[in-house]
């Protein structure tokens, strides 16, 4: 029975982490058709700005002095160090937890701002090309830059929720991811339902004439990649913090891809297209990754034969259900309408 | 029987008509001017007449033949040439390899013998054979693409303003050209002119559309003595 | 609602050809100017300069006075100004009263923070823009249509939503690219008795490139006639539709 | 300033790139829209030369024929399948880019799979295998030359320039390089469309898996070797332009050369840069490309040479 609690909690956590990436990459290309191909960059921003500062902050309320040792070679031990100092302080756990989330979601939001640049510029495949690019430049910086994350000895993040253990603490961690993402949903599918919704998908039909409409097209595209990599940002934070490492090999391009499956699965500019989109990418994988311990030991690695199955599915897709399992709907506002009429 | 022969043509882009019900008819070694304000339909007429827009109504026949829903490349294998207004030619090729891309499906030693005509009717050609044809001038590359046309030896010609932003001493050899293609080759020509009386000049008959409508279909000279055309041609009656 | 443009010698070149040559034009308050002119005239060049799509080389635009020549479109539609385009240009996924609704002029409902924390700021404007939005419907006979995907209507329809998101936008001046090519002729009048009545009731200007002279010129105050990049004939319909100048530019003499 | 073996082995990794970038020009010609899986098929090239070698013992250089058709028929499976249909179906540039990325997810987990079945069938490793031990030399004065250097130059020397006279002197030729520029009117005129497309993604995909090869001799190859090369190939044809090929033999060459000289001169000190930033030099400079220069070092350079009209 705990057995199954354990899976259905460590579900949530991934599918709260997953959620986000989608929610994000919908409203991006979904709604404005900004065609984000380097999403694991913003998932790294966050990832890496826990992994940068998180072990390296709380040091010293651990009582241990950086500059007698170097980090990285003992970042792991500094970690648990840290993790048991904050078992002790709760509310200190908790609050550092919350900020190093906003900090990540910020450092996404800040590497949306950068790429908005020549994403206002370029023309769609160029700026796929780009994206993709930025992501792998960043990849190559923070596995040879240790100050970063320690490059690829990876940084260890301490748990904040080392106040609780066993499965109360995962329970309590995965119920904090959820919530975060459940409001992520509902604050995305607000947006996308006002105006504000109505003029993303103004400017992806047609850009010139919102520009006649008297809309600034290019700062529209700016906050939408801003507001997009933040989510992503705080999706990366939270990951890093779940995972209990931040290793820069992880951030590999296809965690892009998998975030694309989902979008496009799901429905492309439907934001519970995308929620769906997370949920049947993670039955498949999680169901993939319990099997494989039941099954009979493979000549080859199972998560190779599942990615071969995604790409397979994302082209059927493309070609014969292009809209995805729940298209995008047309809007009717009739709330309003009825408003109106009184 | 005329060679082509267009009845109550209506046609347009998608939703969008553009022509509602045109008729006209044209012979063996004729020349038939379009003429009209713009945004009265003439380059429609052309690319409807060669299948590249949706006919919503109407006949078109060709030598007989009832060639309304034939595809662009059947039509040009028929014996139509159809000369756009522009990207008619591959610029960014020399003149003599979008020569022989027009006698693409031809043999050799055909190719090399309708060059060989091609050439003597248009001599100029010669001149800027290796150039590419991004570097020759309006009139030089209206010179190519008329070349790259009677290469292919059809019986109708349809040109699409070929005169269009050429200086008045280069537009006068390219209608000058017009008028022979008729006399040597016998063939017959639609041209569409936005220089109404230039093509009036050269014509055997013109057909006058405003919005998308014949106005008038007769003889030339009939319409030049016609008090009223500055009239007609501006659409204000 | 006042409304005064005047174009100051604008010059616009592309490569080495000059499509504006020093074009001084003026549409004054509550008037239906015509811009008319063969292919190549300059006319929606000229259109595209006073929206902001081209910047002049040389030369003013005026609007009430301000110069606004070089501002970016839509810093242009701030002014009052509002383009419609040749090619009706809606966005196709969204219903026709979307279509609408996204014209209301700066909506504070298409701010992040007002969109998600402050919905009493936009609700209100909502609810007016809708009201707007049916009056616009009713004017241009689009009511049935309302909830339908833009992609959906028929081509005379699209050109009445392209005049009806102008409307839309509270406009002091409507730029308008062939409002009625390609529009059957009773719709095409209906199109234009529209126009002159907004003109009387909400006093709007409009500067109108047409080439159905039959239909469009019983309906304007004042025609321009372009030839090679220069106005060469400016007055009353009549007068410069019998101009032997304009005659003979039509006629390519 | 650069030892004999830097500039040995710019010369060796330029032509890879060249050679990969003519390739990845030429779809983009065709549809519009890069294609993400390039990469991976130089290393399908790599893994047929490495199967046959240790399989049947023929020598990677001998397969190279091989390595091209097969390249060359699994990227017209791959256009006929995906891009096509999808194109046919009125995808855009988006929708083909994403199919593109799901085809490279495909074939480089694949070949993965291919990577962790195989030893044990042969006994050898699939993975990190380098053809150096296959390679000849020649001694000349000081320095030894790498058959690799000499193999790999002429044979992409030999394919620039039979390309060169394939584009510009046949009539088919001619028809590809017309169809590219203007698909309609080249259909009108009697060509046949597909068939040039075809003939593109065929060549694409044959000069990719033969090229391949020459990696394999240079550094351990793996199933995401593939991936690398494909973003240095990305900036050469950016730099090249993306429109013609002799702009992604001029890309090749400057992404091959700054990358190992760039990467020589910062790794000694003063910089003393650790040599693993090496692929940051390339990204760098496609980054810089497309924010300075966003269509390329030679259309700007020819067009302000010859002085050459503005095109739409």
């Amino acid at each position: 029975m705990i057995d199954i609690l354990r899976i259905i909690v460590d579900f949530t956590a991934f599918y709260s982490i997953y959620l986000m990436l989608s929610v994000s990459l919908n409203l991006e290309y979904g709604y404005t058709g900004i065609p984000n191909f380097g999403k694991v960059m913003f998932f790294a921003g966050g990832a890496f700005t826990v992994g940068a500062i998180a072990g390296r902050m709380l040091a010293p309320l651990a009582g241990i002095d950086l500059s007698k040792l170097d980090y990285c070679m003992n970042n792991v031990y500094v970690g648990s160090l840290v993790s048991r100092y904050l078992a002790q302080h709760a509310g200190l756990a908790l609050a550092v937890f919350i900020a190093l989330v906003i900090a990540g979601s910020l450092v996404g939001a800040f590497l949306g701002w950068l790429a908005s640049y020549p994403s206002i510029r370029l023309r769609e495949d160029y700026l796929g090309m780009t994206l993709v690019v930025s992501g792998e430049l960043l990849r190559i910086v923070s596995l040879n830059y240790d100050p970063l994350v320690c490059g690829t000895f990876g940084a260890k993040t301490p748990n904040p929720f080392s106040f609780l253990s066993g499965f109360a603490m995962d329970f309590t961690r995965s119920a904090f991811m959820f919530t975060i993402a459940m409001l992520t949903w509902l604050i995305v599918g607000r947006l996308v339902k006002s105006p504000f919704g109505r003029l993303l998908k103004a400017i992806r039909e047609e850009e010139e004439a919102a520009e006649a409409l008297g809309k600034d097209v290019v700062k529209v595209r700016m906050k939408v990649l801003m507001l997009g990599s933040a989510i992503a940002g705080a999706a990366g934070a939270l990951y890093a913090f779940y995972i209990g490492i931040v290793h820069p090999s992880d951030y590999a391009p296809l965690r892009t891809f998998i975030v694309w499956v989902m979008v496009i699965i799901g429905g492309a500019g439907n934001n519970l297209g995308a929620a769906v989109g997370a949920l049947i990418y993670l039955f498949v994988d999680r169901t993939l990754a319990i099997a494989k311990t039941y099954m009979p030991v493979l000549p080859f690695d199972l998560n190779y034969l599942t990615y071969v199955f995604l790409g397979i599915i994302l082209i059927l897709v493309l070609i014969f259900k292009p809209e995805g399992l729940i298209p995008e709907s047309l809007e009717v506002r009739e709330e309003i309408r009825e408003e109106a009429s009184q | 029987m005329p060679l082509l022969m267009v009845e109550n043509l209506k046609a347009g882009y998608g939703k969008l008509q553009i022509l509602h019900g045109v008729s006209l008819n044209i012979n063996k070694g004729e020349i038939l001017s379009v003429i009209g304000p713009n945004g009265s339909g003439k380059s429609t007429l052309l690319k409807s007449i060669f299948g590249l827009t949706t006919i919503f109504d109407g006949k078109i026949s060709f030598k007989g033949e009832d060639i309304t829903r034939k595809k662009p490349h059947e039509k040009a294998r028929m014996g139509i040439a159809y000369l756009p207004q522009t990207d008619n030619l591959f610029t960014k090729l020399k003149v003599k390899e979008n020569m022989l891309l027009a006698g693409y499906t031809l043999s050799e030693s055909e190719y090399q013998e309708r060059l060989k005509e091609a050439l003597e009717f248009l001599p100029q050609v010669k001149e800027f054979w290796e150039r590419k044809v991004w570097t020759l001038s309006g009139g030089e590359r209206q010179m190519v693409s008329i070349a790259m046309a009677v290469l292919r030896k059809p019986e109708l010609y349809m040109l699409d303003e070929p005169t269009a932003a050429l200086a008045p001493k280069i537009a006068r050899t390219i209608l000058e050209k017009i008028v022979q293609l008729r006399d040597t080759f016998g063939a017959a020509i639609i041209l569409v002119e936005q220089n109404a009386k230039a093509a009036l000049k050269i014509s055997d008959n013109t057909l006058l559309l405003v919005a998308g409508k014949s106005v008038f279909q007769g003889s030339s000279s009939e319409l030049l003595q016609n008090k009223e055309l500055a009239q007609m041609y501006l659409g204000v009656k | 609602m006042v409304s005064d443009l005047r174009t100051i010698n604008v010059t616009k070149r592309f490569g080495g050809i000059t499509a504006l040559n020093s074009v001084n034009i003026r549409v004054e308050p509550d008037s239906i100017v015509m811009l008319i002119g063969p292919n190549g005239s300059g006319k929606t060049t000229l259109i595209n300069v006073i929206a902001g799509y081209y910047k002049p080389d040389k030369g003013h635009v005026l609007f009430n006075g301000f110069d606004i020549t070089g501002w970016l479109p839509h810093e242009i539609f701030k002014t009052g100004i509002v383009r419609t385009f040749q090619i009706p240009r809606p966005f196709k996924k969204l219903s026709v009263l979307d279509n609408l609704l996204l014209a209301v002029r700066s909506n504070p409902g298409e701010s992040i923070i007002n969109a998600l924390f402050r919905a009493e700021k936009w609700k209100e404007r909502e609810r007016e823009a809708l009201q707007k939005a049916y009056d616009v419907l009713e004017l241009l006979d689009l009511e049935r249509v309302k909830n339908k995907k833009a992609a959906e209507l028929s081509g005379g329809q699209l050109k009445l939503l392209e005049i009806g998101r102008a409307l839309m936008a509270e406009p002091k001046l409507i730029l308008m690219d062939e409002p009625v090519a390609g529009v059957n002729p009773s719709l095409a009048h209906e199109i234009m008795d529209h126009i002159v009545s907004l003109r009387n009731t909400l006093r709007l200007s409009f500067l109108i490139v047409e080439h159905r002279l039959d239909i469009v010129l019983d309906y304007v105050d004042k025609v321009y006639a372009m030839s090679h990049g220069k106005v060469i004939s400016v007055g009353k319909p009549s007068r410069v539709i019998s101009d032997p100048q304009v005659v003979e530019a039509y006629l390519g003499g | 300033m650069f030892s004999i073996e830097v500039i040995i082995d710019a010369i060796t990794f330029s032509n890879l790139i060249i050679a990969l970038a003519i390739g990845l020009t030429l779809t983009y010609m065709t549809l519009k829209v890069p294609n993400f899986a390039h990469g991976d098929t130089a290393v399908i090239g790599i893994y047929t030369a490495y199967t046959l070698t240790i399989m049947l013992g023929i020598h990677p250089y001998a397969s190279m024929p091989i390595a091209f058709l097969l390249g060359g028929a699994l990227s017209i499976i791959t256009y006929i399948l995906v891009y096509r249909v999808i194109g046919q179906k009125g995808g855009s540039i988006t929708t083909l880019m994403i199919a593109s990325i799901a085809v490279e997810v495909i074939i480089r987990s694949s070949l993965h799979i291919y990577a962790d079945i195989m030893p044990k069938i042969t006994s050898t490793f699939f993975r990190g295998f380098t053809f150096s031990k296959y390679d000849f030399s020649i001694p000349i004065g000081e320095a030894t030359l790498p058959g690799v250097l000499i193999v790999s130059t002429l044979t992409i020397t030999g394919i620039v320039v039979s390309l060169y006279l394939f584009l510009t002197r046949t009539k088919f030729g001619t028809a590809m390089r017309a169809t590219i520029e203007n698909p309609s009117l080249a259909s009108t005129l009697g060509v046949d469309v597909e068939k040039v497309y075809l003939v593109s993604w065929f060549l694409a995909g044959g000069l990719a898996a033969l090229s391949g090869i020459f990696l394999a001799f240079q550094i351990p190859s793996d199933p995401e070797s593939g991936w690398g090369l494909l973003l240095r190939v990305f900036a050469a044809s950016v730099l090249g332009g993306l429109d013609n090929i002799f702009g992604a033999v001029l890309g090749g060459a400057v992404i091959g050369f700054s990358e190992i000289l760039g990467i020589y001169l910062l790794s000694k000190p003063p910089i003393g840069l650790s040599p693993a930033y090496r692929p940051a030099i390339p990204y760098l400079m496609f980054i810089l490309v497309l924010l300075f220069a966003p269509k390329g070092i030679t259309s700007i350079n020819l067009k302000k040479l010859l002085g050459g009209e503005e095109k739409k």
